[in-house]
């Protein structure tokens, strides 16, 4: 699964995007950001309170608690402050 | 030529740009052609902030960005009778006084211009993939605009009118 | 140089005439120096009312036109944060397609200038001493616009905001 | 005083603006409209429903109970269509 990261929650991972193996038991949103916010210090530092992130989920906008089985690209970024 | 009710006569226009808005000529390319009666525009410009801001970078979402503002501008186009609806946002660095986001909509009538303009900024604000930092005069770059929660107020708003 | 709570940092702008009216050169001239964020405009056209209109003629009743909307203009910028308020009014014969009447209010942020706009629109409707008649393509002079109950309504519904 | 009339207002009495002498007792507005349309059929057809026109008195609208005295131009009108 591709994962794509924007503004500050790219910045504190240091990645723009990665390909990633989720281990059996990610179903939501919740569980991935669960488990990422685990992979290490940037990680952590981007994920400190996940529940703020905002992800897209094959480019359309989906909530914490959306299963993710069967998307190709997940991004996860900051509250838009475009306009 | 059969079309449900709720499909709009027309296709709403997006454009996700680096390149300045030639606000003249995008006004000049709704040309309602007699049947529109009102056309509202909105600029967004990038302030100054009393001189602190050299300049405005936007990171976006390459096709997500495009795709929600064609969902949004196509929400509002199926909510309100609309003769035309262009939606545009710049992208890259944008300097005090430049336009970030314009949108355009043309109607019979003006109230549905006006409704029709505002919806479109209250999403493109909530929903649009992009994301502000500040580049200041002083050669530092700034933190990471925040999101304003009389924003995600005002785009609420419409799931109750 | 003081200056009341209500009192705008600035002079509403109104015109009332009978040339065609420059939007883009219009909106230049709204130019916000860098402390504007948001910029609305409305232009109301004259419609073609599906090939039956030659024109509109407009008349208006000089003096009190431009203090009406003088007046109404003052109003917005008392009520709204505004950074600059412009309305120019046609009057005279006004082809379909053409312009007849241009709001333009900026601000620091959009609420008020959407709200602005739309407020100056509604009090244009049924406060400045403009009437419509229509001219036809047969040749003849049809009857005079009729005053819209709509409009009334649209107008009012700012007491109760 | 002088009246000036607009629209529909102007082209039934005929005229654009003519100087009267108002007879004693004409206080308001509404007593105005009143004399008027006592004065010729060319008036009784524009003020045939008085209710319905608008007025300025001196450029600033007035309701119909609003006293005229002291007015230098009264301006009678169809309700406004212009924007």
């Amino acid at each position: 699964m591709k994962l794509v990261y924007f503004a500050w929650v790219r910045e504190r991972i240091g990645l723009t995007e990665e390909e990633v193996e989720l281990p059996a038991g990610i179903v939501t949103v919740e569980d991935l950001l669960h488990w990422l916010k685990g992979r290490g210090p940037n990680y952590d530092a981007a994920l400190q309170a996940p529940e703020i992130v905002r992800v897209a989920i094959d480019q359309e906008h989906g909530d914490h608690s959306e299963p993710i089985a069967g998307a190709r690209e997940i991004a996860i970024f900051p509250p838009m402050t475009g306009g | 030529m059969t079309a449900t009710p709720l499909e709009p006569a027309f296709s709403p226009r997006v454009r996700v740009t680096a390149e300045r808005i030639d606000i003249a000529a995008e006004i000049d390319s709704m040309g309602g052609g007699g049947a529109a009666g009102a056309l509202v525009t909105f600029c967004g410009y990038c302030r100054d902030e009393g001189g602190r801001l050299k300049a405005l970078e936007l990171e976006h979402y390459p096709g997500m960005a495009e795709r929600q503002i064609a969902t949004i501008a196509a929400r509002a186009a199926a909510r309100w009778p609309l003769l035309g609806a262009l939606a545009i946002h710049r992208y890259g660095l944008v300097a005090p006084g430049e336009e970030i986001v314009f949108v355009a909509c043309s109607s019979v009538h003006r109230g549905a211009a006006f409704e029709a303009a505002s919806f479109l900024m209250d999403f493109m604000k909530t929903r649009a993939p992009f994301w502000k930092r500040e580049h200041l005069v002083d050669g530092t770059v700034g933190g990471w605009v925040e999101a304003k929660d009389t924003d995600e107020a005002a785009s609420d708003r419409w799931h109750r009118l």
